[in-house]
């Protein structure tokens, strides 16, 4: 019980911070949007660095799995706007249906990811992410001639739920799990796959199940974030989910550097705001709103050179593989290794005769 | 039945084009073993550079033979410099890393240049950067009909594209299978550090295949484009992993496996648009490509190549 | 008890016949070596035992279970653990991962429905497929453990770390714990792969060339350590190794394959004075040599 | 002579070999305190040998001691990353292969190094690649079928459906259409039966006849010893003992680690 309990601790601690940020924030509905694009984007970042990152898959179709979650969490609670749950305050009972729908959406989205993960047994490298892009792509098109969700023009009127709080919390849930797949031995299978497949499965590890699972985990999330999109734009047109997101999302988790969870929040958090933030200041300084345009427009080009750049300079990204508490001051101690009667014996200096 | 002979027909024409393409997907991939996304986008800049200069030599002198052959060239020979400084600076250095490195900066590259192409700009009133507008192509080669053959219309955009696609084929099969340079290729393509124990001057080889591979895509652009479809930044992005799919389909670094394969896939798009689907057409095409990879991930000729351990 | 019989295997890759009618035995408390010429066919007996092929004919049976078709982490899981030729360790991961990774779900407490205890019960009771069943449900049910961080999960992470820290030590890496694999020195590297392998708990270990690239000294600390797994881990052991001081030293029978025919079975003393092994494995100047 | 090479000479006081007593002739090819790494792993600390004109030089050492380092350094297959090589006095150390080439070096590589998707024909033509006297060409590929008449049975055929031993009589034929002055080989016995070791044994002292110098790295120490004029041997990356190929056959020490006695 007690690890229950400690397993829920970080939740403890962010229900009544985000709480309080909710209120806090109450009178700045821009700073609330800016919050709920940063909160989706580290949703997609961290849920694809399991794929790319840990298990050294290479996805380029995440954007895909988005879109799965937000039309099929939409169209839930666009269908379930008219009811409310009958001994529940009505906005407690929208946040349930709300809830309900991120999940039904991630859910659909995570068989897609098994659907997906599956290619990812006989595929490697280019070839599966060739394979990716092109599930992604046939979602798009799927999605485009589907009357349910609005063929072209989309999807509308999805009830504005995503707050900050919520937006957040899913941010802390992906997060915890994350690092507690890293963690396990889970998440240590899903490293040794990345380094060696071969050794993986040589030394019992279902690379197969391990594979697909972190498919399904990391389009889950992604659907979750689909969903949580979804109910803030109140509009889900097709054109959100094309190619050029998931890109967006590898340029993040590539810059913070494949394989670490830490390394893709803080690329998402600045390849976000970084745009946003030039956009307000050149508004707010030249009154132009032409000019603020543009950045929209550079950002594109200039994520394509960044990608470039970095390979060429940094490869490994801004962590690398290691996360933020393993650097610095933050580093971890390592418990010495208890002596052993074997050690002596075994240790180089001491060998015995040779025989001959 | 004159129906399904249009569309067989109209099908074939179209996979002439991805074929070119796939092309140097295929040279490319075969000596670097390397996906070069930014392949399609090299030829977007070939579609540009075509449309600048026969808008440059005006009407009448862009639809004489002689013009027209000058703006294939012209755009040709700029994609073969452009497709050497992306060999020299983006991919050479990465050559001995792990492959995902140079998929990035593949993809980051053909990021690099599509979004570039959707900015203005201009330099001293020239025109460097088109913008996103779409545009239609100059009109270097009048659309004719050629051939009536009961409803079958064959015009000689077809006619012309099928002809030069062939030719340009012919001439690749030729030079990679019977000259001193092509042996190379194939040397430099089985294993590139024993070709320079023969001699063979690896860096060189790879970055002529670039070139070689850039110029042919310029060329199918500019077929493309005349056939009446505009021209956009974005284009190379479609083309590109259609005619990528095609090169996987049959068999990548196979040279006539990425023909056969582009001819099935234009056949299956042709179909599928023809038959009332044109929504479709997209989902079809890399719905086929998944099936294949996942039936004969080595494509239609490929060969299936096992880990040694 | 024999836990790997091998019988009559046959891999061809195309016309090419790699390795025909191959047959070994291996007991508990063997020390077995498979000797022949680069490209004799040794590793890819290696690899059709593994799962890494599968042979055109013939079996591989491990403790028990037939083998054919199954996949190399299902024949790790029924004991048998290899190293590899061209050292195979996960290079970005600590010595301690590496041997972790391999700990896998062997450490679920002996109370656990899912315990290797009852796993291992199935097996010898010949019921192999409720045996892999409950493998397969227990890795999943841990997974939810990890997420939730459970007592009984942290228990079994706890145990892991002791128990590869421990096999660190049995192969004197304890002092390496924490540093990268690829920073490891080439015999290091060799013995943490030893060290990986052991983590599975196999019932028979299969050592491909462990000694390579090491020098006289730490070739001769590795025989004598060899030994002594073999005494301390009651296991089966069989290894490849081109050095024939090593495995004249070290093993009591030896099988050597030359063009993937076994040529000759025996003790070290008979192998090295069979006619046609000194024809194949030292070449035809010893002949004049000899005479 | 390294530390560790004076403690295994120690150990077999007598039988050391004394510097040969008969000058070697002029160095073709010299290589001093050459270091090789592969990222964290060194393959070579400090190889010096060298090869003289018209010599055959063995380099024998167990697997992983950094023999095929040891060429693939010297034909610039990899930069080292200190040391000298020299080719006729000429500073070559971390050039590009091709440009070695032209200079009279040919490197018949581990595993071969067939193209096994062109034809026999065009893998010789390759090893000809540089040169564009076609008389000359067409003669020496002549002289190749001459040397293993088995290759010309199969001259059409893709180098992949040839034997193991066709493969290294190619491997061979195709090195020697450059031409060379410095022949290097890796392990040309491997996975070969015994008779096919014979007649390649026989044609690379025939080629050395010619005048064409050989750097031979094998296993079979027995067969490398008893064809070299002089070998080194390599053990972690270091040389450890050297003399000429009989000498060293002599000795204990030799004869236990790599001859299994």
């Amino acid at each position: 019980m007690g690890g229950v309990i400690r397993g829920l601790l970080p939740f403890a601690v962010a229900v009544p911070v985000l709480a309080a940020l909710q209120v806090l924030t109450a009178d700045a509905p821009f700073l609330v949007i800016l919050s709920l694009t940063v909160g989706v984007n580290i949703v997609l970042a961290v849920s694809l660095n399991i794929v790319n990152g840990m298990t050294g898959q290479f996805s380029i179709g995440h954007a895909g799995f988005m879109a799965v979650g937000a039309y099929v969490g939409g169209v839930l609670s666009k269908v379930t706007s008219e009811y409310g749950i009958s001994f529940l305050p009505e906005v407690v009972s929208d946040q349930v249906l709300f809830a309900l729908s991120l999940v039904v959406g991630g859910a659909v989205a995570a068989l897609f990811g098994f659907v997906v993960g599956l290619p990812s047994l006989r595929l490697k490298g280019d070839y599966l992410a060739i394979v990716t892009l092109g599930f992604g792509e046939i979602i798009r098109v799927v999605v485009q001639n589907t009357e349910l969700f609005g063929k072209a023009l989309g999807l509308s009127g999805v009830p504005a739920r995503t707050t900050l709080f919520s937006c957040w919390l899913v941010v802390v849930v992906v997060v915890v799990v994350a690092k507690r797949i890293h963690d396990s031995s889970h998440g240590r299978a899903l490293l040794a796959i990345r380094e060696d497949e071969i050794a993986a499965e040589a030394m019992g590890v279902n690379t197969t199940a391990y594979k697909v699972r972190s498919f399904v985990v990391a389009s889950f999330f992604a659907g979750v974030a689909g969903g949580v999109f979804a109910h803030y734009q109140s509009i889900v047109a097709p054109s959100s989910f094309t190619y050029v997101k998931s890109m967006e999302v590898v340029v993040m988790i590539v810059a913070g550097g494949l394989g670490s969870t830490t390394g893709a929040i803080v690329a998402a958090v600045f390849l976000t705001l970084l745009p946003e933030g030039l956009r307000s200041v050149l508004l707010a300084v030249t009154g132009d709103g032409a000019l603020a345009q543009k950045v929209e427009q550079i950002r594109m080009p200039l994520y394509g050179l960044l990608l470039v750049v970095l390979m060429l300079l940094r490869p490994q990204g801004l962590f690398g593989t290691r996360e933020l508490w393993d650097m610095g001051p933050f580093r971890k101690k390592r418990a010495p290794s208890p002596p052993s009667p074997l050690s002596s014996s075994a240790s180089p200096g001491a060998a015995p005769e040779v025989v001959r | 039945m004159s129906d399904l002979l249009q569309h067989v027909l109209n099908g074939l024409a179209a996979g002439t084009i991805y074929a070119l393409v796939a092309l140097g997907y295929t040279m490319v991939y075969g000596v670097l073993k390397l996906i070069n996304f930014a392949h399609g986008d090299v030829m977007m800049v070939g579609v540009y550079v075509g449309y600048a200069s026969a808008k440059q030599m005006g009407r009448d002198t862009s639809s004489s033979f002689l013009g027209v052959t000058l703006v294939f060239l012209l755009s040709m020979a700029m994609c073969a410099a452009l497709g050497f400084l992306i060999e020299r600076f983006a991919y050479r250095p990465l050559r001995d890393k792990p492959k995902l490195t140079a998929l990035i900066t593949a993809i980051g590259m053909s990021f690099f240049l599509s979004y570039s192409f959707q900015l203005e700009a201009s330099l001293g009133g020239l025109t460097v950067l088109p913008g996103a507008a779409p545009r239609a192509f100059p009109d270097v080669i009048t659309s004719q009909v050629w051939l009536i053959i009961g409803d079958v219309v064959v015009s000689n955009k077809q006619v012309i594209s099928v002809v030069v696609a062939l030719a340009l084929m012919g001439g690749l099969q030729f030079l990679v299978f019977r000259t001193r340079f092509g042996m190379a290729m194939r040397a430099v393509s089985f294993d590139h550090r024993t070709a320079g124990l023969m001699g063979i001057p690896v860096d060189r080889v790879i970055a002529l295949t670039f070139m070689l591979g850039s110029a042919l895509a310029a060329g199918a652009g500019i077929l493309y484009a005349i056939k009446d479809t505009l021209v956009q930044p974005l284009m190379g992005v479609t083309v590109g992993l259609k005619a990528f799919v095609a090169a996987v389909i049959g068999g990548i670094g196979h040279v006539p496996g990425a023909v056969v394969g582009s001819l099935c896939l234009g056949l299956v798009e042709e179909f599928v648009v023809g038959y009332g689907g044109s929504t479709w057409r997209d989902a079809v095409a890399f719905g086929f490509l998944i099936a294949v990879l996942l039936f004969r991930p080595e494509g239609i000729f490929g060969r299936v190549t096992a880990e040694k351990v | 008890m024999s836990l790997l019989k091998v019988h009559r295997a046959t891999m061809q890759f195309g016309g090419l016949k790699a390795l025909s009618d191959f047959s070994l035995d291996v007991a508990q408390g063997d020390l077995q070596g498979l000797i022949g010429p680069n490209g004799a066919g040794k590793t890819t007996a290696f690899n059709v035992m593994t799962g890494v092929y599968r042979p055109t004919s013939g079996a591989v049976v491990v403790d028990g279970e037939r083998m054919n078709g199954r996949l190399p982490h299902q024949v790790n899981r029924a004991g048998l653990a290899r190293t590899f030729q061209n050292i195979r360790l996960f290079k970005e991961l600590t010595a301690l991962d590496n041997v972790k990774v391999a700990c896998l779900a062997d450490d679920r407490p002996p109370s656990s429905p899912f315990s290797r205890a009852r796993i291992d019960g199935l097996r010898r009771q010949g019921r192999f497929a409720p045996a892999h069943a409950l493998d397969a449900w227990g890795n999943y049910l841990d997974w939810w453990r990890a997420l939730f961080l459970t007592s009984g999960y942290r228990a079994d992470e706890a145990h892991i770390e002791e128990r590869a820290l421990r096999l660190l030590d049995v192969m004197g890496l304890a002092h390496r714990a924490g540093e990268q694999a690829r920073n490891l020195p080439y015999g290091e590297q060799r013995r943490l792969e030893i060290a990986r392998a052991l983590a599975t708990s196999p019932k028979v270990l299969l050592l491909d060339e462990p000694a390579a690239g090491m020098n006289t000294k730490e070739k001769a600390e590795l025989m004598v350590q060899i030994r002594r797994l073999r005494d301390e881990f009651a296991l089966g052991v069989l290894l490849i190794e081109h050095d024939m001081k090593l495995v004249m030293g070290i093993c009591e029978q030896i099988t050597v394959l030359d063009h993937g025919e076994t040529i000759a079975v025996g003790t070290p003393d008979q192998v090295k004075k069979d006619p046609k092994v000194i024809e194949a494995y030292l070449g035809v100047e010893s002949k004049e040599l000899q005479a | 002579m390294t530390s560790a090479a004076a403690s295994t000479a120690a150990s077999t006081a007598a039988a050391t070999p004394a510097p040969s007593p008969t000058a070697r002739p002029p160095a073709l090819l010299s290589v001093g305190d050459l270091h090789v790494s592969y990222g964290a792993i060194t393959a070579l600390r400090g190889v010096s040998l060298s090869v003289g004109q018209g010599e055959i030089v063995a380099l024998i050492g167990a697997n992983g001691a950094g023999k095929t380092s040891t060429l693939r350094a010297v034909s610039g297959m990899l930069s080292p990353k200190q040391g000298s090589i020299t080719l006729d006095g000429k500073p070559i150390a971390g050039r590009k292969s091709h440009e070695l080439v032209p200079l009279g070096m040919a490197h018949a590589p581990e595993g071969r190094g067939i193209f096994l998707n062109l034809s026999v024909d065009e893998n010789l033509t390759l090893g000809a690649y540089l040169r564009s006297d076609h008389e000359g060409i067409e003669a020496d590929r002549e002289n190749g079928f001459t040397l293993f008449p088995r290759l010309r049975e199969r001259r059409q055929q893709r180098a992949g459906t040839l034997s193991g031993g066709e493969q290294q009589m190619l491997a061979v034929a195709r090195a020697l259409m450059s031409r060379p002055r410095l022949l290097l080989l890796d392990e040309p016995s491997l996975g070969l039966a015994p008779q096919v070791i014979e007649t390649i044994f026989k044609i690379l002292r025939a080629v050395n006849q010619t005048g064409v110098s050989i750097l031979l790295v094998e296993q079979n120490a027995h067969l490398a010893l008893g064809v070299a004029h002089h070998a080194y041997v390599l053990e972690t990356g270091q040389i450890v003992m050297e003399g000429t190929g009989k000498d060293l056959l002599a000795t204990d020490e030799i004869r236990r680690a790599y001859l299994g006695e």
